[in-house]
């Protein structure tokens, strides 16, 4: 059993889904509870796998390996280290409960679940995946259930949504496969195997780029693959200026599933960068991290922040707050401190976790007022204290309040930050007080105020979405109180990817 | 001295036996023979390749599998034919040309 | 000329010889057993390349399966008794122009070809390696294989099957 | 100092009001639904009295010790580890933190028991202990943090606590916009701390030896000499980032403008938070960073002129305003003003006996006000009150014996620890006579506007109209007994720091010598006791001409007040009276310049780049439509006419389709032997 640990966390979900294409399509509750049985043993071997890591070895753990197509040198092979652990532990818990949060979902309940599934699946395998090729089928298959997921299940605007979604994310999903085949056939022998890739990282120092005309800028090939990736991946962060699919997309979506957009897939962003454009191309992320990465996620930060707080959408505000926090990560990643880069995957898990929590509450209000517009509340907290409790909990940990996790990673990404480059510090921290205020003023104008009488006979929050919240609420504390408990699982592996850039570092 | 080419030789001799056979017979059992010989020639040459040119025992195992399928296919065939002969009562192909527009 | 190579021209003329049978034949009786020669003849052949578990196997599935069914096939499809056990052919000419011409290519292509060649020929018995490839890396296909023939199988008796109901 | 005690309990006295919090505030609902609201009381206030009763356990532990010893510290678990970055949870008691957490819980317990009555017919009674809970908790961390990260959790928790106190009555959105301003400016100040934090761990770390915690920072801090950053020296550029920290959250300019809305939120919450005990953590943070700031001169300078013009400029605002809270509101500010004048000329200690004496009569005051607020059912317009000496005598009594103390009339706790720091502004190295001159200007306003406050709200004849008037009352005992204990505070509480020209009648300053092992000794520097003398009696006769004015235009009324507020046009009235205009400068400049560029971030978004996003797709669908033109008529036309071509074709060639097996042999032998040939003739 342990010896497949990846395995089976990876197609549980599957085997979920042919469950639940077998169960009659009638049967709402039964297809519910066993999409949700299906998710939980993903769970509890992740709790396994987090009490099992080794915190101290940096290389990559549980691996699983064999040939898969061995005439083109493709193989199954699995494994984690401390940059993917956090997000697939995210990833199973974030799972599990929006399962449970999908519960209201009445329309199609056998194919939402079924693609649900299949998205669960799809995003362990990215996290997963040490092959490029099964990395890119994965990343597929997460793509295609999203898309179905968004159109169908989505609000009145859906398919602009997921249209839009879908061609952003191909046009990355294209880049990313040519800088991945131009990685295949540079190797000698070709391969996808990324460790051997990140073995063989030095070997493009002298690769000259072939049709580049331009000397004096020294930009060799894996400048131009570096960029390729990123782009790739900046749209899944997603980085100005490819984050305007993120707001339809959350806005639309249904409320599990914006959960998952935010907590797990704009993680994979940032993660393929860390494991892809950092470790396979030092050189070049020494040469680009501080504009692209650095300066960039400073940016994000500010303009997220600013456009959030022109938001009357209450949905795409939380989604233009995602577009400010993965700012932090951006900046933590471009700075090659310890405190920095450890920050940047602290904050990943961090904001998996509060965004979470805040879709959630955005559901949950949505449900009974069936519109998510700021201005048209108002005294919620009269109506459904509990529910405005657990809320502000939220909110108040989006903001970085200390004592929470989001202020752990957020101080230590902008630590990090002031030694390399105080000025982007000083701006990502003046990005606090911004978001301090269009929080604030949300908070003001949805929950606060005389008590709206059209709402007065709202319910109170049920027992079912308080399960799914505070369990979140549980860990952001405990990660705020002790965040070692997460710290400790990342550090020796992002340390190892630190020394393998800051030599070239300009 | 016996060498790859006779065998070739042997088996395009088979081969166009067959062929022959194929293409001038109005009986469907005799067509199947050719068929039967064609599949035999195509044997020979497997065989000779692995014995001369590659020396494994892959053309052989090849050879096997193309035993088992005129087997098949010789079954599968003739249940035809007695089909198409409980029909039409009679197995001359000319007469079952039902495919003809 | 060695004792070996006479054989070999034996056995070859015996093959080609009944093919021919096989091909020209008027009595279709005539050409089902000249059958039998050739797929003994060629099962010789086998033997001559090394490849003994080939030619037993011919003999088993070719002698003793195919042939007796195609046997089956005749008297079932022919009323022993009746006079015309005739094997009609018809287009004899253009049919031996084109296979002629096709032939004289064959045998250009086959010496024209630089075909590989093996290190070294050898003769040892393969039935014990064949065994092992079966059950190793031919495993998929020899499972297949083994559907193709059941599903062979069904389908014979489905298609005998109608006969009777008829 | 190198090996310090660790002690256990310190904890509990940081973590006993987080229990109470944490109770209160999951359980509170249900519990005072059920059982009623003595048990949401005994479960705050037991925990604040715990907490104070260990605090006094403490102190005793202290005085036990020698002066160096006097020590603890309980280190709790490692908080962060992460390389160089080592953050302990751990909590400390010197002598300057054992005399925060004394006033902290002493005077929080006091306001805990007063709440009780004040709050007694709230539905959120709950509620508001959860929070008055929460925010002792906080404010403790604060004071007994042993490194600036964990004191960044005290500072920024009380700043929330504050936030949801004073929008404690959220239906009224006049109340929640004063919280959400008093939490964003206080996040422009949390920014500057922040910043300071990184300034500091990244310059030791310069040396190899990156902390964030006080006493290696002490230890440290000479390595930072002459370092530089953006041309202008470390340690300046760190203080005064931490200084804008200590601006936001004690209320001095520029960012003093949350601390009067403040007063929206409940009035003991205004007596805890916003006068006794947050307001000052800005003095503390100072005090207790007060080696880093000895080493910054212009620092210094800049705390001290800023500590001043607040005094000033808060004092010139208070003598215009009518609200009862309001008035007191700016005269915390402006004695906050005081304590960083105190601070910013190196008078460590008279700074932080101002904030303590300081912590005694506001919070008198401000209960004060609330028993007068309450017993005016809710009415907070001096101009409607009066002659209340006749209905609240304790309160009466009470509020007199502070207006005194902050007034500064000699032997009340006020008078010597303004005079301290009026002393140390004159005569200490960092120090001029100018700063002792505008601050006793400022002294002698304090004196006018408190008298005139005690004599609108307490004397003449009471202007509330009949209703209120029948229902006027004392307050019940439980907030009577907390102002009396405060009260007394103000008076005595001033008396251990005596200088020495009273050693004969209260005995040496014991107060300056407690805080000598933390903030070095007092300086004596210049000028003798005579001079000290001289200058105290020349404070006390400004402060005494601006008691007599306010005698005459508000109890004799012989001189009417519109003599001053018409001079100069009316102009430096309304100056006075509309704070400056600061608020609605802040307003259009940050507020609005926030919010416009918020829009134009959308509006860029949706316009801009969903247009180019957009514009794609639609050339892509455009190009697809010309495409598909182009399909329908050329590629279709000509796939047309050849299926035509093939139609017909066919109809000729279906003679072909025989059915016959052979014919189609035929075909393909001949294809096979075109190939062959062609293979033969052409391939390799």
């Amino acid at each position: 059993m342990t010896d497949h640990v990846l395995t089976y966390m990876t197609f549980f979900p599957v085997a979920g889904m042919v469950a639940v294409l077998l169960l009659p399509r009638e049967r709402h509750d039964l297809i519910r509870w066993v999409s949700a049985l299906f998710t939980v043993p993903p769970l509890l071997l992740a709790v396994w796998l987090f009490r099992n890591f080794d915190r101290a070895n940096p290389g990559f753990q549980f691996i699983e390996k064999f040939d898969w197509i061995p005439a083109y040198n493709i193989q199954y092979f699995v494994g984690v280290d401390g940059i993917s652990i956090s997000m697939v532990l995210l990833t199973a818990l974030l799972s599990f409960l929006c399962i449970f949060a999908s519960w209201g979902i009445d329309k199609g309940v056998k194919g939402y679940f079924a693609l649900f599934l299949l998205l669960d699946a799809g995003m362990m395998g990215v996290f997963v995946a040490l092959d490029f090729f099964l990395f890119y089928i994965f990343w597929e298959v997460m793509l295609l259930p999203m898309y179905f997921l968004i159109g169908i299940w989505g609000g009145p605007r859906r398919e602009y949504a997921a249209i839009k979604f879908f061609l952003y994310t191909l046009f990355g999903s294209v880049l990313m496969l040519l800088a991945i085949l131009a990685l295949y056939f540079t190797t000698e022998p070709h391969t996808f195997d990324m460790t051997q890739l990140i073995a063989q990282s030095d070997r493009y120092g002298t690769t000259p780029l072939p049709f580049w005309p331009f000397d004096q800028l020294r930009w060799g090939f894996q400048h131009v693959v570096w960029m390729a990736l990123f782009i790739g991946f900046a749209i899944k962060i997603p980085a100005f200026p490819f984050h305007t699919w993120l707001p339809d997309a959350h806005v639309e979506a249904p409320t599990a599933i914006s959960v998952i957009l935010a907590g797990v897939l704009l993680k994979m962003g940032t993660y393929g960068i860390l494991r892809i454009n950092y470790s396979m191309f030092p050189e070049a992320t020494g040469d680009l991290a501080f504009w692209f990465l650095g300066a960039l996620g400073a940016w994000n930060i500010i303009y997220g922040a600013l456009c959030a707080m022109a938001q009357k959408d209450l949905k795409k505000l939380v989604a233009y707050s995602s577009v400010s926090h993965m700012g932090y990560v951006m900046l933590g990643m471009a700075t090659f401190t310890p405190h920095g880069i450890n920050g940047a995957v602290l904050q990943m898990f961090n904001h998996g976790t509060i965004t979470g929590m805040l879709f959630l509450m955005v559901g949950v209000i949505y449900d009974r007022a069936h519109h998510r517009d700021i201005e048209g509340f108002g005294g919620v907290a009269a109506i459904m204290p509990v529910y405005t409790g657990v809320s502000a909990f939220a909110i108040f940990a989006s903001m970085g309040l200390p004592g929470l996790s989001g202020f752990i990673s957020e101080v230590l990404v902008l630590l990090g930050a002031w030694q390399k480059y105080p000025v982007l510090s000083v701006l990502g921290a003046s990005g606090v007080i911004l978001t301090a205020g269009y929080l604030l003023w949300t908070v003001q104008r949805v929950f606060l105020g005389a008590t709206n009488e059209k709402y007065k006979t709202m319910p109170e929050i049920n027992g079912r979405e308080l399960f799914t919240m505070i369990p979140l609420a549980v860990i952001i504390l405990i990660v705020g109180v002790y965040p070692s408990v997460v710290l400790d699982l990342l550090s020796a592996s992002l340390e190892q990817l630190n020394q393998a850039v800051i030599p070239h570092l300009g | 001295m016996v060498g790859l080419t006779h065998y070739l030789v042997i088996g395009a001799i088979l081969f166009c036996l067959g062929l022959y056979t194929v293409l001038t017979r109005r009986n469907a059992i005799s067509i199947l023979m050719g068929v039967e010989l064609i599949l035999n020639s195509a044997n020979i040459n497997y065989v000779a390749f692995a014995h001369y040119s590659s020396g494994s025992l892959d053309g052989q195992i090849y050879a096997i599998f193309v035993i088992m399928l005129a087997a098949a296919e010789a079954a599968v065939g003739l249940a035809i034919v007695l089909a198409i002969f409980q029909l039409f009562h009679t197995i001359d192909v000319a007469a079952t040309e039902t495919l003809r527009e | 000329m060695e004792i070996s190579t006479a054989i070999f021209y034996l056995v070859a003329a015996v093959t080609v010889g009944s093919a021919a049978m096989v091909a020209f034949s008027r009595n279709i009786i005539h050409s089902a057993f000249s059958l039998l020669g050739t797929f003994a003849g060629v099962a010789g052949i086998y033997v001559f390349l090394g490849a003994d578990f080939v030619a037993g196997v011919q003999v088993l599935v070719y002698v003793g399966g195919i042939l007796v069914l195609i046997l089956f096939a005749v008297m079932l499809t022919h009323r022993i008794t009746d006079v015309q056990i005739t094997n009609r052919s018809a287009g004899r000419i253009p049919g031996l122009v084109v296979v002629a011409i096709l032939f004289v290519l064959l045998v250009q292509s086959i010496g024209e070809t630089p075909w590989a060649k093996a290190k070294e020929v050898v003769y040892k018995a393969t039935t014990a390696s064949i065994g092992d490839l079966f059950l190793g890396d031919y495993l998929l296909p020899f499972e297949l294989a083994s559907l193709v023939l059941l599903a062979a199988l069904i389908g014979a008796v489905v298609l005998a099957r109608q006969e009777i109901k008829e | 100092m190198d090996h310090p005690i660790q002690t256990d309990y310190l904890r509990w006295i940081v973590l006993l009001p987080l229990l109470g919090a944490v109770w209160n505030g999951l359980l509170g609902a249900q519990l005072q639904k059920r059982l009623g609201k003595w048990v949401i009381s005994l479960f705050a206030c037991g925990p604040v009295v715990g907490s104070f009763l260990l605090s006094v356990a403490a102190f005793q532990d202290l005085l036990s010790r020698e002066p160096e010893q006097r020590f603890l510290i309980d280190r709790v678990y490692p908080w962060i580890t992460l390389a160089t970055l080592n953050v302990d949870v751990a909590f400390w008691v010197d002598p300057l933190s054992a005399v925060m957490i004394l006033v902290v819980t002493g005077i929080g317990g006091l306001i805990h028991i007063y709440s009780v009555g004040y709050m007694h017919d709230d539905r959120s009674f709950w509620r508001y202990f959860a929070f008055l809970n929460l925010f002792t908790f906080a404010m403790l961390m604060l004071v007994t943090a042993d490194n600036l990260l964990l004191m960044f959790i005290g500072w920024e928790g009380v700043g929330l606590c504050s936030y949801a106190l004073i929008g404690f009555w959220y239906h009224d959105h006049v109340n929640t916009r004063a919280g959400n301003k008093a939490f964003l400016v206080n996040r422009v100040g949390d920014f500057g701390f922040i910043l300071g934090i990184f300034l500091i761990f990244w310059s030791l770390d310069h040396h190899g030896h990156a902390t964030v915690t006080f006493r290696e920072i002490q230890k440290f801090v000479s390595l930072l000499q002459g370092q530089e950053i953006w041309g202008i020296g470390v340690i300046t550029l760190a203080t005064l980032f931490l200084f804008l920290g200590a601006t936001g959250k004690s209320a001095q300019i520029p960012l003093h403008v949350w601390l009067p809305d403040a007063m929206q939120g409940p009035t003991p919450v205004s007596a805890l938070i916003h006068a006794a005990t947050m307001v000052t953590a800005g003095v503390y943070m100072i005090v207790r960073l007060h080696f880093l700031y000895s080493l910054a001169p212009l620092t210094l300078h800049v705390v001290a002129f800023i500590g001043l013009a607040t005094a000033l400029g808060a004092a010139t605002i208070a003598l215009t305003q009518t609200d009862i809270k309001r008035v007191l509101a700016y005269s915390t500010i402006s004695q906050l003003g005081y304590m960083f004048l105190g601070a910013g000329v190196a008078a460590y200690g008279a700074a932080i006996f101002h904030l303590m004496t300081h912590a005694f009569f506001k919070a008198c005051l401000f209960l004060g006000s609330g028993s007068v607020i309450h017993a005016m059912g809710g009415e907070q317009d001096m101009r409607n009150m009066g002659g209340l000496r006749r209905h609240m005598p304790w309160t009466f009594l009470t509020f007199t014996v502070a207006v005194l103390a902050i007034a500064g009339t000699p032997l009340t706790a006020g008078f010597f620890s303004k005079d301290e720091i009026l002393w140390q502004a004159f005569s200490s190295p960092h120090g001029t006579p100018l700063l002792w001159f505008f601050g006793v200007v400022g002294a002698g306003l304090t004196a006018f506007y408190m008298f005139r406050q005690l004599f609108l709200v307490f004397f003449g004849e009471c202007r509330a109209n009949h209703h209120v008037k029948e229902h006027l009352h004392e307050s019940p005992a439980v907030m009577t007994l907390p102002l009396v204990v405060l009260a007394v505070g103000s008076i005595v509480a001033g008396w251990i720091g005596a200088p020495a020209a009273f050693a004969p009648m209260f005995g040496p300053n014991l107060f300056a010598a407690w805080l000598e092992p933390v903030v070095g000794g007092r300086h004596e520097a210049q000028g003798s006791a005579t001079l000290e003398e001289i200058l105290m009696v020349l404070s006390v006769s400004v402060a005494a001409a601006g008691v007599y004015l306010a005698y005459r235009m508000y109890f004799k009324r012989s001189l009417s007040p519109e003599r001053f507020s018409s001079l100069a046009n009316g102009r430096p009235y309304r100056l006075f009276f509309n704070k400056y205009y600061v608020d609605e400068f802040y307003q259009s400049v940050f507020v609005d310049g926030a919010l416009k560029l918020a829009r134009v971030g959308a509006w860029i978004d949706e316009h801009i780049i969903d247009f180019i996003v957009d514009g794609s797709a639609k050339t892509t669908a455009f190009v697809s439509w010309l495409n598909g033109l182009f399909d329908n008529y050329v590629i279709d036309g000509l796939v047309n006419a050849v299926a035509d071509g093939t139609f017909w074709a066919g109809g000729k060639f279906r003679k072909v389709q025989t059915g016959n097996i052979n014919s189609y042999l035929y075909v393909i032998l001949g294809a096979v032997i075109v190939v062959i040939i062609v293979k033969l003739r052409y391939g390799s």
